[in-house]
């Protein structure tokens, strides 16, 4: 128990964190999914799980963790069935305060590329599995947090295709698009906490956690990172925590 | 890297009413053979698959599709699964129409989808997944689009071809999801009445929409219930019998895929069938298709290739994970 | 059983008479409704009945005829119960083949009067209960047929307000309006069956009831009525069409 | 003839959604008294109400907020019954925002309505019955319109300020029916757990859309039911807890309106009602208003009005025409 925290299990504190009382989040599965329950059976008893499937409410059932966001293991002991188009609508009208994505490529201004890398889109280099409800989540929950191993070759300049828009080029560009709500305000990777510049909307750091140093995030980074009038470090994944995520994947199906 | 493609047939709302109009809405006995119902999918369709990724696929109506060798469909499904990689293999699909398609995560992205979609020889129109699920709402509702706040500044808007349009009370821009109204719906409930009227335990997935968007319906169901029954609990009744075209009795319809309640998905299953292709590519699936959807002349052939002891596991599994009603 | 026929169960009869069989029927209560399940009864067994409150398939309880649209007893043995927004939006989808309407006012064109007398909209000389779904079935049903006594204060030149639109001023009018589907096909009454002249769209007599005289129609009209090539003369109710219509209303709560 | 007032509230969709974004969503206890629950209606409020005509009309909510003397309500309701002769008659109401009005068929037009509106003293603003579905609809979906093929071509269009709008696909107009965000909701629901996760039995009327719609929601239920129980039929659920601001048990809830499977609506109560009008107008439902709203302190007292005997009556009534669950 008291072994030092793997990429995943980091990941998912820091995630959890990022989640306060009282409010709602639109969670995939894996680590978004182990973050929000581990938040709420530690500080945000009150906060509702809500998954893409059409699922409101789920209690996971430790070592039977879903795969998918639309089956049994997901809609275990759930509270309500809305089915998926109402899932998101929810989110549409306001309902959904956190939403938690991922992505093959992230760039400077948080956009998301899971659809294709190459420049061609129909005939890709490499076809990714697509959006799934990606793009909607960024485009329509109140605040989005990305959830990611930092890695040089997934943190690009430009993404090669927004899948799921994040400030998209900055300076008032997510809004002139029509998405009149929302946008990416964290990214937790496994190396830190980031945020955006509030006028270019470009990364900036504004946290590492515990260990790591600043050249090594630049190096593992594709693009120049903003830096945080002050570059806090943050508080090592706890025993309490840590015990609390290892009983939900005694399995250590996500957890690595 | 638009696709000027975008059928008309898809939102063309004042033509999709005049099938309907055009065909008996009938409180008619609706129920008839897996062959009867599939022949009623032609080639160059667009058919439209319910349920979601590896739950309530409707797998009998998807394997008497292939059996009878369609060709030229384009499939929407919001989350793809196997039954995408059996439809590119076989040669039945020219393209998909999607938000999402690989086996699940622990399988890593579709080798099958990337060759046949990088090779150029299926195109994936990809939507969001809301934006799908409110192309199949629109249809439902009889109109040619719905306004929406997603998908917008994306990449993918001009994908499948998506317009805008100005709220006329606000001046404000909203993405104006163009209506998908497909040839033939194919459905997996839980339990029907001779009349078609069905009824679905659990998540509803987007079938409801997509039965009402569709020209024509049809509908394997778990158990075949009386129209008294019916009648008991009219609230769970979430297609009226006049939506439905063809309805087959077929247990385990959607086997290896889930059917909420009363079956796990058989990841056992995906593990052996996602290890020979990793092991041999599409050949793999050909080989898949020859041995589960070709050779076995019946559904039930088809079930004991999995074996009862098998099916009997995953209702097992299925009752510890819902253990209600 | 063998008492004629009341003007309701005319009505009724003639209504009934209407609907064929394999189709839907958009009917409200009170003669619409016996109308139907008359049908139903006797040469349309597999006509579904749609009621306005959300409900599909009932069975009229005999005795318990339901006095609105939205209650246990219109919801009586349904087969399905799916709110009012879907039912309206099953017509609107095209599901629905007829709908049965009747109102305070009707003009040549057959539009419908059911909001209020008099010029001021916000200030009525008698304001009247309002469109309900009238105005949904008129613009939405494939067929519409109007069920209505006979009355020359009813069949008026041009209504004070068009609730629910017919052919509006015929000549294509309806279609350029934006209603693409649908439009109303007969008017029947107390006294006879109506259609519109196919180009004018203005209200003909097509067939009138045993016994009544052209005389009788145009006097109780307060417009100039068209006719058709020929005019037939409807069949008398039978005794089997009463038995079975009686049975539905032993308290004669619609029958009159 | 048309109302250039159609207020921009109803359908400012930005400004719905920023009103939710500011709010907790939270699964917490929403258990509160009828006093506190009421007591979140302001003067001025555009209120929705939930059910239909006389089903699951929330009447302790509203007898509630009439003996909180609110004034200037604008009122939404699909089809309105004596809870909106109340409010005319209580001076609650300065609007009336409805498909329909009356008491039902056997007892005529409502003749409070007819004094109220063609004296000037309530503006009645007329839709059709879809379009105020779908007004309730856009706004739980959260956009400001939803394209129709109802309405158009009628004296309807201008009365609340119908837009039009082509079509970006095929060009074809439709009817824009504008979203109504009401500031507060009002339901009547069969069970409900602590946390406000609401279940329905029988015909849902438009409350879900209400609900959703609405900035404040308030819901009285028949029944309280643990959370577990609504872990062990989550399909029945029609809303979730983060959408409830304040839950109320009160059994017999809407009485004397109907509540599916559970009481038929006191058809006798009617024709008392209809008859005192009939004889006296106004002056009778202010009477009534004394006996039943205003004296009363608690809905038990209320409820002590009608007597056991005839609200066993009307379950028993209610039993035999819902003989199932």
């Amino acid at each position: 128990m008291s072994a030092a925290a793997t990429a995943a299990e980091l990941l998912a504190v820091m995630g959890s964190r990022q989640l306060t009382d009282d409010t709602t989040v639109f969670a995939g599965v894996g680590v978004p999914l182990l973050a929000a329950a581990l938040a709420q059976q530690r500080h945000a008893p009150r906060l509702t799980i809500v998954v893409e499937g059409g699922i409101i409410g789920p209690q996971i059932k430790p070592g039977r963790l879903p795969i998918s966001t639309n089956e049994m293991r997901a809609g275990h002991r759930a509270l309500m069935l809305p089915g998926i188009t109402d899932v998101f609508l929810f989110a549409q009208r306001g309902f959904l305060d956190y939403g938690f994505v991922g992505g093959a490529q992230i760039d400077e201004h948080g956009n998301i590329n899971t659809t294709a890398l190459g420049s061609d889109y129909w005939r890709p280099q490499v076809r990714l599995p697509g959006t799934g409800g990606a793009n909607d989540i960024t485009s329509l929950c109140r605040e989005v947090i990305i959830l990611t191993a930092h890695e040089k070759r997934r943190f690009v300049k430009r993404v090669d295709f927004i899948t799921s828009p994040g400030w998209i080029d900055g300076d008032g560009s997510r809004r002139r698009a029509g998405l009149l709500f929302g946008g990416v305000s964290r990214v937790v990777t496994t190396l830190g906490i980031f945020g955006f510049d509030p006028e270019s909307r470009r990364m900036r750091i504004e946290a590492l956690h515990p260990g790591v140093a600043l050249p090594t995030v630049r190096d593992n980074t594709g693009f120049e990172l903003l830096e945080a009038d002050k570059i806090a470090v943050t508080e090592p994944p706890t025993a309490g925590e840590l015990t609390i995520l290892r009983a939900l994947d005694p399995e250590r199906r996500f957890l690595g | 890297m638009g696709d000027p493609d975008l059928t008309p047939a898809a939102y063309d709302f004042v033509a999709a009413r005049r099938r309907l109009e055009a065909k008996a809405k009938s409180a008619a006995e609706k129920l008839t053979s897996i062959e009867d119902a599939a022949a009623r999918v032609h080639d160059g369709d667009v058919i439209a698959v319910g349920g979601c990724l590896f739950s309530r696929t409707p797998m009998a109506l998807v394997r008497e599709v292939l059996r009878q060798r369609r060709r030229g469909l384009t499939l929407a499904r919001n989350l793809m699964c196997t039954e995408g990689e059996f439809m590119m293999v076989a040669g039945a699909v020219e393209r998909v129409v999607t938000a999402w398609m690989s086996i699940g995560l622990p399988w890593g992205v579709s080798k099958i989808m990337r060759e046949y979609v990088e090779g150029g020889k299926v195109a994936f129109e990809e939507w969001s997944h809301l934006a799908l699920g409110l192309r199949f709402r629109a249809a439902a509702m009889g109109v040619p689009f719905l306004p929406a706040l997603t998908m917008l500044g994306s990449d993918l808007v001009p994908v499948g071809g998506m317009k805008t349009i100005d709220d006329p009370y606000t001046g404000t821009r909203l993405a104006a999801v163009p209506a998908l109204f497909p040839d033939v719906a194919l459905l997996h409930v839980h339990r029907a009445d001779r009349l078609g009227n069905c009824q679905i335990d659990g998540y509803p997935h987007m079938d409801v929409d997509i039965a009402r968007g569709a020209a024509t319906v049809l509908v394997t169901t778990e158990e075949i219930i009386t129209e008294e029954e019916t009648r008991r609990r009219p609230d769970r009744t979430v297609l009226p019998g006049f939506v439905v075209d063809a309805l087959v009795h077929v247990p385990f319809g959607s086997y290896p895929h889930e059917c909420y309640g009363l079956y796990e998905a058989d990841f056992d299953h995906f593990e052996e069938y996602t290890g020979a292709i990793n092991a041999r590519g599409a050949q793999a699936v050909a080989d898949y298709l020859g041995r589960y959807v070709y050779a076995p002349p019946t559904y039930a052939d088809y079930l004991d290739l999995f074996g009862g002891e098998r099916l009997a596991r995953q209702q097992r599994q299925a009752k510890e994970l819902v253990p209600g009603s």
